[in-house]
C-alpha cells in the first residue's frame, strides 16, 4: 500500500488530529466523536448546516467547514457512514434555535444513521431537518430501489445552503433552497484507476491498463460499465452527453461547471477536460458564467473525473459567489 | 428441545464477536467485489468493542446483553452495518428482556423481530440480495421445529447453517439492490453478497463453539 | 497510461486553453508561446513578476498567476524548461517601466533558456532580473556543481515578491527579497510512486509495492536513495530533521510550514503528515504561525509529499498574509 | 581529405533530424534512468521543425544552414537541450558563414567551437558525463587527421562513430554532474548519458546515409 499511513486503524483520527492542528482558530474538534466544527458555531440566529459521510472524499466534508459553507462534518470510517451516535453527537453540538440542517448524500448508510440521529434529536427537542443530494446520472436504472447517488453535485448544495444560512434564511427556505439545488444539478463520473482504502491494504478493484470505469461514485465502488480507455475528448463527450441530456440542458441555459478530481488526477488532466467540456457548452449554447476545475469530492487517490452541471438563475449565481471562508489555503 | 440458557447466549455472542474480529479483512475484500470494501472493518468495529468490553457488559438477563450489544453496535459502527445489526440486536432484545433462557418460539419470535426490523430500517426486501436472504432461510428453519419436542438444539442449528450456506450460492447471480453494491447494478451478479456470508460464517462457527456438525 | 491526455504532442498546450477558457477574465493566453499571464499586466509602475518552468508542476506555476502572486508564466512541455524563444516573449509581454523579474528554479535547463532571454531582452532595452531558487535540501553534496534544485519553496518566493510588487516594491528590492526567503526556506520530499509523461507513455522509474524515494524533486526524476516504505511519522521524522537541522531552525523561531503533495496524494494523508510535522515543531520549540496543506508544486499524479520550513520575521510574515488572487476556486 | 560539400552538410543535417525523430521515445526512456524522461521530446521538437520547413531553410551556404537550425532549436527546444544543442550550431555556423564547402581543419574548429560554446552555455566540464564526453573524443579523431591528406572523409567518420560508441560505454559508470540526472547523485552510475547516445547514434546513423562502415 502506497500511502502516507501509520496504524491504518488510526487514519481517520489521525487526518482529524492534521487538520484540527492546522486550523486552531478557526476549526474545533472533538476527538471521540471525529466531529469537526466552526469554532464560532452554533449561533442561535442561524441554521447550522452539516453533514457526516464516509471519509476519503477530502477535501469534502471536513474541508468545507467554514463561514458560507458548513457549520460542521462528522465524517465516519473510509467510506463508511458515520455511526449513528457520531451523527447525534454532531447535532447536539451544533443546535441552535434556528435549527439544523443534515444534508445527506442518497446513500443507505448515510440515510440510516442520519435518520436514527435526527429521531433521537427530535425526541430531545432539536429542530433538525434533513435533507437527501442524488445527482448521479450513472444511477438511474428504476430498477436499482436506492436510486440515484449524491457525488459531487453535494458541493453546490453546501455552498448555496451556507451562503443563504449566512443571510439568515429559515430552516424552511433552506429545505426548498436544497431542492432547488437538486434539481437543477447533474453528475457523472470515470474512474482510470482504482483506490485503496488503508484498512483494506489493497485496490478494492483491479482495472487493465486500457480500462476505464464508466459512472463510478465516490466511495471506490466499480462504476456501471468497464469500457476501453479513450481519448479524452471521448470520454468527456460521453459523460457531457449524459449529464447534459439528463434535466435536461438547453441552449440558453446558465451553468456552473465543475470538472472534479477524483483525487489521482492531477490538475493538468482536468483542465485538458474541461477545454473539452467548455468547447461542448458553447456548441450548444449553454452559458458557463462560473467554473470549478479542481478536487472538490474525491475517493482517495483514485485518478478518475467527474463532470457536474448546475443550472443557474439569478438566485444561485448570486449564492454561489457569495464569499466563504474554508481551511485550505491556495495561497 | 432444551431451552437455551442466558449462558448459551453468552457464548453466542462471544463466537459471533470473533467472527467478526478474524474475518475483517475477509469481510471488506468481499465487499470490494461489487462494494466499497468497508463491511469487514465495519462489521469489526463494533463488534471489537463488545470483545473487548465483554467483562464489564450487562449480563443480568439475555434482553440487558442483547440491547447492550445493540447500543454497542449502534454507536461504534458506520455505514449500513451499524443500523442494520443495531436494529436486529435491539429487536431481539427487546422480546427477551428479563429472561434467562428461551424456548424454541422464544427464538423464532426474535428472529423474526429482527428481519422486520431489518425490513423497516434499510427498506430492503427479500430477493434484494441482502443478509436479509440468509436470516429468512435460518428462521424458516427454527419455525419448522417449533412445537416438535425432542429436537437437540445442536441438530436445529446445524440445519440452520446449511440454510445460511445455501443462500450464499443460492443468491451468488442475483442483482444488488440495497447498499453500496446496488449501485454497481449488474455487475453485482456473480459475487456473493458480504452480509450473507458473515451471517453463514458466524453460524459455521457456532457449530465449532458448540461442538455440533462436522460429520 | 492512465490519463485524460488526447494527443499526448497536444497535452500542455490544450491544459493551457483549458486554463484560458476556465478564466475568460482574469487570464490572458497567448497559445504560440505557452504564455498564461494576468489581463489586467503588465502595468508601468509595478515590477511584473514572471517565472517559467517545465510543466506537469500544476497548479504550480500557471495557476500561481493572478494579483498579488504572478503576473505570468510560461509552461515548456512536461519536466523541460520552456524553449528560449518562450522565455523572451514572456519578458517582452510582461516588460514594465519598474522592471521585470524572473523566478527561476535552480535547474539548468531553466537557467540556461532564462539566461539567454535575459540577455537578449537586456539587449532590447528592458529592465530585467532574474533570481534562482535553491531550496531542496536532499541536494547539498558539493559534488554535484549543479547545487541545489528549487522545489516547492518556489513558492513562498513567490508569494513574498507578488506581495511586494503590488505594494510598490522596486526590482532590487525584490532581488534582496528573495534572497531573504530563498536563505530561510528549506524542503525535502519523498515519493510513493513515479509518475507518467503523457508523451513518454509509462512511469520514469518502477518502484517496488514496499519502496520509496527518498529526496526526489519535482520533475519525477528519481531521489537520492530508495528505501523500504515506513509508516507515515517515521518517513516525516526524516524528511523533518533533514529541513529543520539544515538552517538550522531553531527554538523560538516563528514559520511557515507547509505539506505539499506530489500530485497523486490525497489531502487525508497530506493531514496525517502534517499532524507529525505540527507535533515535531512543537517539541522543537518552532512556532508554526502559518501553514499550508495541498498540493503546491506537483510531478504529475506522483504519489508523495514534500516538508517545506520557512523562517518567518515579521516582514515575510506581513507578505504571506497579503491578499492574492490566483484562478484556483476552492468553494 | 576532399572538401565536404554544402550538400553533404544538407545530408549530415537532415540524417540527424530523422535519427531525433526515429529515436524520440527511445531518448526519453534513456533519460528516463536517472532523468526526467524528456529528452528525446525535447531534442525531437527542435529537429522536427527542421525536418517539416526543410524545403524553406535558407541553404545559401553552411553558414546560413546551420545558423537558421540553431535559431529553430533555440525556439523549439525546451530543457537543457535547446540551448545546448542551439548554442553548438550557432558556434559552427558562425565560422561557416559564406562557406560552400569546408575543409578538414574547418571543421575541426567549428567542432571546437561547438564544444567551447556548450562549455560556456551549460559550465560543464569534460568528465561531468554529458554529451560533451562525446562530442570530445570525436573531435580528437578529426584533429588527428588534420594535415593529413588523402584520407577519405568516410574513413575518419567511421573512427569518430567508433569513438562516439566507445564513450557511450567508457562514461557509463561515471557520475552525472550536470542536468536532471546530476540530482540522483550516484544513482547515475551504471546507466549511459542519453545525450552521449545521441551523438553516437547520430554518428552511426551518418555512416549508413554515407554508405560508410557496415564492414
Ligand atoms: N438496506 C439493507 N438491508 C439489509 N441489509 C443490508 C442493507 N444494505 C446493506 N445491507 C447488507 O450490508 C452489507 C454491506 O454493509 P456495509 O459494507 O457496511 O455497507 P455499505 O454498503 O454502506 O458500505 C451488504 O452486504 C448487505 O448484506
Ligand atoms: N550543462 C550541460 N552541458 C552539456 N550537456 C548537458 C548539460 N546538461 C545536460 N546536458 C546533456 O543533455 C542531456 C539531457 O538533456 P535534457 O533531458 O533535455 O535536459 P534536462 O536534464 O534538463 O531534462 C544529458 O544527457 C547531457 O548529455
Ligand atoms: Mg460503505
Ligand atoms: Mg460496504
Ligand atoms: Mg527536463
Ligand atoms: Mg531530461
Amino acid at each position: 500500500m502506497k500511502k502516507f499511513v501509520n496504524d491504518p486503524a488510526n487514519f481517520v483520527p489521525e487526518m482529524l488530529e492534521g487538520v484540527a492542528l492546522a486550523n486552531p482558530d478557526m476549526l474545533g474538534y472533538i476527538p471521540k466523536f471525529n466531529i469537526i466544527h466552526r469554532s464560532d458555531r452554533p449561533v442561535n440566529n442561524k441554521v447550522s448546516v452539516i453533514q457526516g459521510s464516509g471519509s476519503g472524499h477530502e477535501p469534502a466534508h471536513i474541508m468545507a467547514v467554514g463561514p458560507g459553507m458548513l457549520d460542521a462534518a462528522v465524517p465516519g470510517n473510509v467510506f463508511a457512514a458515520p455511526p449513528m451516535d457520531y451523527c447525534l453527537e454532531c447535532i447536539r453540538a451544533m443546535k441552535s434555535d434556528a435549527g439544523v440542517l443534515v444534508l445527506i448524500n442518497n446513500y443507505q448508510g448515510d440515510r440510516m444513521n442520519w435518520d436514527m440521529a435526527c429521531e433521537m434529536a427530535e425526541a430531545e427537542g432539536i429542530n433538525v431537518k434533513s435533507f437527501v443530494i442524488d445527482d448521479d446520472v450513472a444511477v438511474q436504472d428504476s430498477s436499482y430501489t436506492t436510486g440515484r447517488r449524491g457525488v459531487a453535485g453535494n458541493f453546490f448544495v453546501i455552498k448555496a445552503c451556507g451562503a443563504a444560512a449566512e443571510r439568515g434564511a429559515s430552516l424552511d427556505e433552506l429545505l426548498t433552497l436544497c431542492d432547488k439545488v437538486n434539481s437543477q444539478v447533474r453528475s457523472m463520473g470515470v474512474a482510470l484507476t482504482s483506490c485503496t482504502p488503508p484498512a483494506k491494504g489493497s485496490p478494492i478493484f483491479d482495472l487493465g491498463n486500457d480500462e476505464m470505469e464508466v459512472g463510478v461514485g465516490i466511495h471506490g465502488e466499480p462504476g456501471r460499465r468497464r469500457d476501453k480507455l479513450k481519448p479524452s475528448d471521448a470520454i468527456m463527450d460521453e459523460i457531457f452527453d449524459a449529464v447534459a441530456g439528463d434535466i435536461p440542458f438547453k441552449s440558453g441555459d446558465k451553468v456552473a461547471l465543475m470538472i472534479n478530481g477524483l483525487g489521482g488526477t492531477p490538475p493538468s488532466e482536468l483542465y485538458v477536460l474541461y477545454r473539452r467540456a467548455a468547447q461542448r457548452c458553447k456548441d450548444a449554447g449553454i452559458s458557463v458564467v462560473r467554473n470549478y476545475v479542481g478536487n472538490y469530492c474525491t475517493s482517495l487517490e483514485m485518478a478518475g473525473a467527474s463532470l457536474t452541471m448546475l443550472r443557474l438563475d439569478d438566485q444561485l449565481e448570486d449564492l454561489l459567489a457569495a464569499p466563504a471562508e474554508i481551511a485550505t489555503r491556495v495561497f | 428441545m432444551s431451552e437455551i440458557t442466558l449462558s448459551d447466549v453468552e457464548r453466542t455472542l462471544k463466537s459471533m464477536a470473533a467472527t467478526a474480529l478474524r474475518n475483517e479483512k475477509y469481510f471488506s475484500d468481499l465487499d470490494a467485489a461489487a462494494g466499497d470494501a468497508d463491511f469487514g472493518v465495519s462489521l469489526a468495529s463494533g463488534f471489537r468493542v463488545i470483545d473487548n468490553d465483554w467483562d464489564e457488559l450487562d449480563k443480568s438477563s439475555i434482553g440487558a446483553l442483547l440491547l447492550k450489544a445493540s447500543m454497542i453496535i449502534t454507536s461504534n459502527t458506520g455505514g449500513c452495518s451499524g443500523p442494520i445489526w443495531g436494529t436486529a440486536f435491539m429487536r431481539a432484545g427487546a422480546l427477551s428482556r428479563e429472561k434467562g433462557s428461551l424456548s424454541l418460539e422464544e427464538i423464532d419470535s426474535m428472529l423474526a423481530a429482527a428481519i422486520e426490523g431489518i425490513q423497516k430500517r434499510g427498506g430492503a426486501e427479500l430477493g434484494d440480495k441482502t443478509l436479509l436472504d440468509a436470516l429468512a432461510p435460518v428462521k424458516d428453519v427454527v419455525s419448522s421445529y417449533v412445537g416438535k419436542d425432542g429436537v437437540p438444539p445442536g441438530e436445529i442449528l446445524k440445519e440452520a447453517t446449511a440454510a445460511a450456506n445455501e443462500a450464499i450460492e443460492k443468491t451468488r447471480d442475483w442483482v444488488a439492490r440495497r447498499g453500496r453494491q446496488s449501485f454497481t447494478g449488474d455487475r453485482s451478479i456473480g459475487t456473493p453478497d458480504p452480509g450473507i456470508v458473515a451471517v453463514a460464517t458466524m453460524l459455521n462457527d457456532l457449530c465449532e463453539e458448540f461442538g455440533v456438525g462436522a460429520e
